[in-house]
């Protein structure tokens, strides 16, 4: 009996996030279209509801009822697995993610590991995906996904530990109160912060770093050949782990719930809403690279500065020196990243001049 | 790389197109890949052949020009130009200054219309959709104006032999005034989102070069060239019409490589504002057609001979071959588009770069598949 | 800004006209007129030494070629090569005369590369053969689009065919007409290019320039 | 393009919209599901990223900031799987034919065509030409047809309200047992086989 209760209670609880991560990713693609609307000067979605709020829900429904298809030349079980492999993982991390300090599926002990290693599952669905639409524009973008999100778990992981160094634990909720008293650890680590939000952008497929996904290159890379509902469960994955990032974003660096005056609830959201419009931000006002820059990118400029991050942490923590010693050698790095990028930029002219 | 291992690959036959978002229109490029490499290109065209050079040889003079707006579809003025221009010269016609200044503000409004839609299309290829709206923003205040000229939005059929169909509206001169600083605030606008852009650069810069030679010898024309290096803009080193009397610089790039190219057009539109401003300034008053020569003459019959017109269109040298025999008729008419000339070049630029960086050459290239295929 | 000075070596019409009847005399050309610019007509086997000389010949210098036309007089077809110098800006029509029932003109694509499509096109357009071209294959027409179609006798769809083909001319009880008597096939540029292989012709008669 | 490829059914409204009529007893709760689900079809029409010629460009206005198609929840995707409207804008020629009617076989139905410029009715200013194919029609089925040469993007915006009336109207039709719309003749053009 008890166990039957204990079942129940975790159906109940199954099925209430998973409406509350669709309440989000509908959320989300109304409010990225208004907003990309507004920098681009126009409405965005009008006219299925007010303001077009229930656009996102039209387009689900449609998407349900569009026709289920299945390429000749696909691997058909691994073709049909997929999608559930991409999405499955991006709505698994919102277990651990506590909206506040009582609002939390299950507050794990090990959250920290749990959400970064769950969230970098979604590559085998990805890659998965890819190689079994039998089209090479999938197969391409199957293998940029694979490189990418490669190469930008380290930084992101390194990051996470120098963080997780500083609260002393590896609970999300403990790393939160940790922050309450010694302040939002953006303020410590500045470059940490921008690390791992450059990481978090490439770990989503978020503009800059959209390259296994390019519309314009490999249409829409793994999820080229997927029609209906299989493919809203991607465009569900991006947008879930788009959240997730962010909220993840806000518990390390931005005192989580935290605040004054607003309940705890509201103040999350208002934060996570915040580092969202950066990712839309991010969208609207940036090309993308391409694949070797990106991971150039990776391995040359964000993987040094995340070890000189991890080191000064280690460094500030081991002699006890005080915190915001640590936001000072923090801001140099931040600065010294800047030179070494701006660098780039100015001396890019590779091959002669061919003016006489 | 620190480690360096020889694999065996495959070399994988791609498809490009021709419905693609990035191939501008319905070319096709089978593309030979080694990873994401491209060993081979070859460009697939021909998708939108409308035979426009035999039914104009087949259509009288006043029924072509509606064929020509539909070649360079974004450029429509420009391409009308050469026509009318081939047939003043076997007539030996003399346009009136009026004429000769509205020809040049609305061909000039049209190049600076067509180099915002490169703007959108090449910020599309690099991955933003914000310069497509930013480009269409400044593009659709253009056409409102060339909607008050000739009532259509895209397809003028305004250049006639002898000058230009009717005078423009009372109202049009101070809305293209009022336009102008507009137009200079866009540019600006648009400068700002990408040209100093770090990842456009870094995903331009030496992409796609070519040496002024080599361009030469492919037949690039119009900003491709320039961006080679090569001093020939036909405004200027063969005049026509009246650019002669009017103060602009000849935009040149160093590198020949797709930034310079990105480069040398937003350029241009500063130039092209330039001479509106200029041209508005100098607008004779008078006929816009030469007197005598009907709207439209029912039958305009043309000398026998032969000419070679070419204009300076927003994408190169559009050449206009016509050869009359006496009748209401073009014996031969040939067009030489400077898209399809510029288009050869392609397997050139584009072997041995990655498959990213062919999207931005092609988009570099700036080409219209209408007049590509004819 | 001033249209550009003429650069140093600028040749006039008459000066142009002057010097390529010095230069070219062994190719014995014809000049005629057109309303602005030299012509030269040659026959079409001597083009090809006719294009080196005009690119090569450093008071000549044409180094680029603006457009490459065919052109069906009915009794023989015409190659236009309109060609153009960027050091010296003078600029010249060059004009290939061929029979029409075996049309073969010498590819210049190896002195200007930019003829490359132009001869395609004119290829498929006008049924030519273009020698030594390296890649003589359909450009703009698909596999069973009508043959050579830019020739004169070609004719296009007049409008009352037109409205019959789409099904919009009232129903008119005439007699069918009479099928035309089978015309003899245009051989398509490829099929020629064949015939010339098979009769010890095509690609290797004429001078493969090497470069 | 398979050679073999069958010529395309005509729209049935039955197929087209996965009614629930005649799976379940026909009731209000079913009535209402139907218009919701006609009203979600209508309201999130996606077409495919494909300009042929100069419609392409009026097409292209017809998405930016000016007109703004995003308002009526009309946004493009890339691939044909996740299209809805096969939105041909420009001259269709022969070597093309083969390409549309790929496109239209692959993307899933429920999905429409609508067939932008004179070029697509009947050929439009080249319909005397060797190479244009008279019309959409001779390849695939069309829903709407927009007039113009080309068309305004004020003319491409009637097209989609009116293709959302149709979807919605034709809905009603299945609902009430009603043949839908007089549809096109089968089209059986296929220039690989002519």
């Amino acid at each position: 009996m008890g166990l039957l209760v204990t079942l129940a209670i975790v159906t109940l609880q199954i099925v209430l996030l998973f409406c509350v991560v669709m309440l989000i990713v509908l959320a989300l693609v109304w409010l990225e279209r208004k907003v990309l609307g507004r920098i681009h000067q126009r409405m965005g979605p009008m006219r299925v509801g007010p303001h077009g709020t229930l656009q996102s829900l039209a387009d689900g429904i449609k998407l349900l009822l569009k026709e289920d298809l299945a390429p000749r030349g696909a691997e058909r079980l691994a073709f049909l697995l997929a999608p559930l492999l991409v999405f499955a993982p991006s709505f698994l991390v919102f277990v651990a993610i506590p909206f506040t300090r009582d609002i939390v599926v299950r507050n794990l002990d090990l959250g920290l590991v749990y959400f970064v290693a769950v969230s970098s599952l979604s590559t085998v669905g990805m890659v998965l995906a890819g190689w079994s639409s039998s089209n090479k524009y999938a197969l391409i973008g199957a293998a940029r996904t694979a490189a990418q999100l490669i190469s930008y778990e380290i930084p992101l992981v390194l990051v996470v530990l120098s963080v997780a160094m500083l609260g002393g634990t590896l609970d999300l909720r403990g790393l939160v109160e940790s922050q309450g008293q010694a302040g939002p650890y953006v303020l410590w680590q500045p470059l940490g912060a921008l690390i791992f939000m450059m990481a978090a952008l490439a770990e989503v497929f978020r503009p800059p770093f959209d390259i296994p996904v390019a519309e314009s290159e490999v249409l829409g890379g793994p999820m080229i050949e997927y029609s209906g509902m299989r493919w809203g469960l991607f465009f569900m994955a991006e947008y879930g782990n788009a959240f997730a990032f962010s909220a993840l974003f806000v518990l390390l660096f931005l005192g989580g719930w935290q605040g004054p005056l607003l309940p705890p609830f509201l103040w999350f959201l208002l934060k996570t809403s915040a580092m969202i419009l950066v990712f839309f931000w991010m969208r609207a006002a940036m090309p993308r690279l391409r694949i070797d820059q990106l991971m150039g990118f990776a391995w040359e400029v964000l993987l040094p500065f995340a070890f000189l991050n991890l080191f000064l942490t280690g460094v500030v923590q081991l002699y006890g020196w005080p915190l915001w010693s640590l936001g000072l050698l923090s801001v140099t790095g931040l600065l010294a990243l800047g030179y070494v990028v701006e660098r780039g930029r100015v001396t890019w002219r590779r091959s002669p001049s061919l003016a006489s | 790389m620190l480690i360096k291992r020889e694999f065996e690959t495959v070399e994988m036959p791609i498809n490009v197109g021709p419905q693609h978002p990035s191939t501008h229109g319905v070319l096709r490029l089978v593309m030979t890949l080694d990873g994401e490499q491209i060993v081979k290109v070859d460009p697939v065209i021909g998708y939108l052949h409308r035979a426009v050079e035999k039914l104009s040889e087949n259509l009288r003079y006043q029924n072509i020009p509606h064929l020509f707006d539909r070649l360079d579809y974004v450029s429509a003025f420009n391409n009308e130009w050469p026509l009318a221009m081939a047939q003043e010269r076997l007539l030996g016609l003399e346009v009136p200054p009026r004429g000769e200044y509205l020809r040049v503000i609305l061909c000039e409004l049209n190049r600076i219309a067509s180099h915002f839609l490169f703007f959108g299309a090449f910020g599309h290829d690099a991955g933003t959709a914000t310069s497509w709206m930013y480009g269409f923003r400044e593009r659709e205040r253009i056409q409102r104006l060339f909607e008050m000229v000739s009532g259509y939005r895209m397809m003028h059929d305004f250049i006639v032999p002898g000058g230009v169909r009717e005078d423009v509206p009372e109202e049009f001169v101070p809305a293209l005034r009022a336009l102008l600083p507009v137009l200079w605030q866009g540019l600006g606008d648009c400068n700002n989102l990408l040209t100093e852009n770090e990842v456009l650069v870094t995903r331009t810069r030496d992409i796609g070069v070519i040496t002024g030679e080599e361009a030469i010898n492919y037949g690039l024309s119009g900003p491709s060239l320039r961006a080679s290096g090569v001093r020939e803009d036909l405004r200027l080193t063969e005049p026509y019409s009246v650019y002669p009397d009017l103060d602009f610089d000849i935009v040149l790039g160093q590198h020949g490589d797709s930034y310079d190219r990105y480069w040398v057009r937003m350029q241009e539109v500063a130039q092209s504002l330039r001479i509106v401003e200029q041209a508005l300034d100098r607008l004779p008053g008078g006929l816009v057609c030469t007197p005598g020569l009907p709207k439209y003459p029912k039958l305009l019959k043309l000398p026998v001979g032969e000419t070679y017109a070419r204009a300076e269109n927003p994408r190169g040298e559009f050449g206009v071959y016509l050869i009359s025999t006496g009748g209401d008729r073009p014996y031969r008419l040939k067009i030489r588009a400077p898209s399809f000339c510029n288009l050869m070049a392609l397997p050139y630029l584009m072997e041995g770069h990655y498959l990213a960086d062919a999207i931005m050459i092609l988009g570099s290239l700036d080409v219209v598949m209408g007049e590509v295929d004819r | 800004m001033p249209a550009l000075p003429p650069p140093p070596g600028h040749l006039t019409a008459e000066a142009l006209q002057a010097l390529l009847g010095e230069v070219l005399a062994v190719y014995d050309p014809e000049f005629s007129a057109s309303v602005d610019e030299v012509v030269v007509t040659v026959e079409a086997p001597r083009v090809l030494e006719t294009a080196r000389l005009l690119h090569d010949e450093p008071r000549l210098s044409f180094d680029y070629l603006r457009s490459l036309s065919g052109v069906d007089w009915t009794d023989r077809l015409e190659v236009v090569y309109h060609v153009y110098s960027t050091a010296h800006r003078h600029r010249l029509t060059l004009k290939a005369r061929t029979p029409v029932d075996r049309p073969q003109v010498p590819s210049v694509v190896l002195i200007w590369r930019g003829a490359d499509w132009h001869e395609r096109e004119a290829a498929e357009m006008y049924g030519l053969t273009f020698e030594g071209h390296p890649n003589l294959v359909e450009l703009l027409l698909w596999e069973g689009a009508p043959v050579a179609p830019q020739r004169k006798d070609v004719p296009v769809l007049s409008l009352e065919e037109f409205w019959k083909d789409m099904g919009l001319e009232e129903e008119e009880e005439a007699p069918a007409p009479e099928a035309p008597a089978a015309a003899p096939r245009r051989l398509t540029a490829r099929e020629q290019k064949q015939r010339l292989l098979a009769e010890g012709g095509g690609l290797t008669s004429g001078p493969v320039p090497s470069e | 393009m398979t050679k073999d490829s069958q010529p395309i059914k005509p729209h049935q409204p039955e197929e087209l919209f996965s009614s629930l009529y005649g799976k379940l007893p026909p009731n209000v709760f079913v009535a209402k599901a139907d218009e919701l689900f006609a009203q979600a079809r209508a309201s999130s029409l996606w077409p495919l990223t494909f300009g042929i010629s100069c419609c392409g460009i009026e097409m292209i206005s017809a998405y930016m900031a000016d007109y703004d198609f995003d308002r009526f929840g009309v946004v493009t995707w890339p691939s044909p799987r996740q299209a809805d409207v096969l939105l041909v804008a420009g001259t269709l020629v022969k070597k093309m034919a083969p390409v549309v009617r790929m496109l239209y076989e692959q993307m899933p139905s429920p999905k429409w065509v609508i067939a932008m410029g004179s070029c697509l009715i009947t050929g439009g200013p080249f319909s005397l030409s060797y190479s244009v194919v008279r019309g959409l029609d001779e390849v695939v089925p069309v829903d709407v047809y927009i007039p113009g040469c080309p068309p305004r993007p004020e003319a491409l915006m009637e097209g989609i309200l009116a293709l959302q009336e149709k979807i919605k109207e034709d809905t009603r039709r299945a609902r009430r047992g009603q043949a839908g719309p007089p549809l096109l003749p089968n089209p059986t053009y296929s220039p690989l086989r002519s």
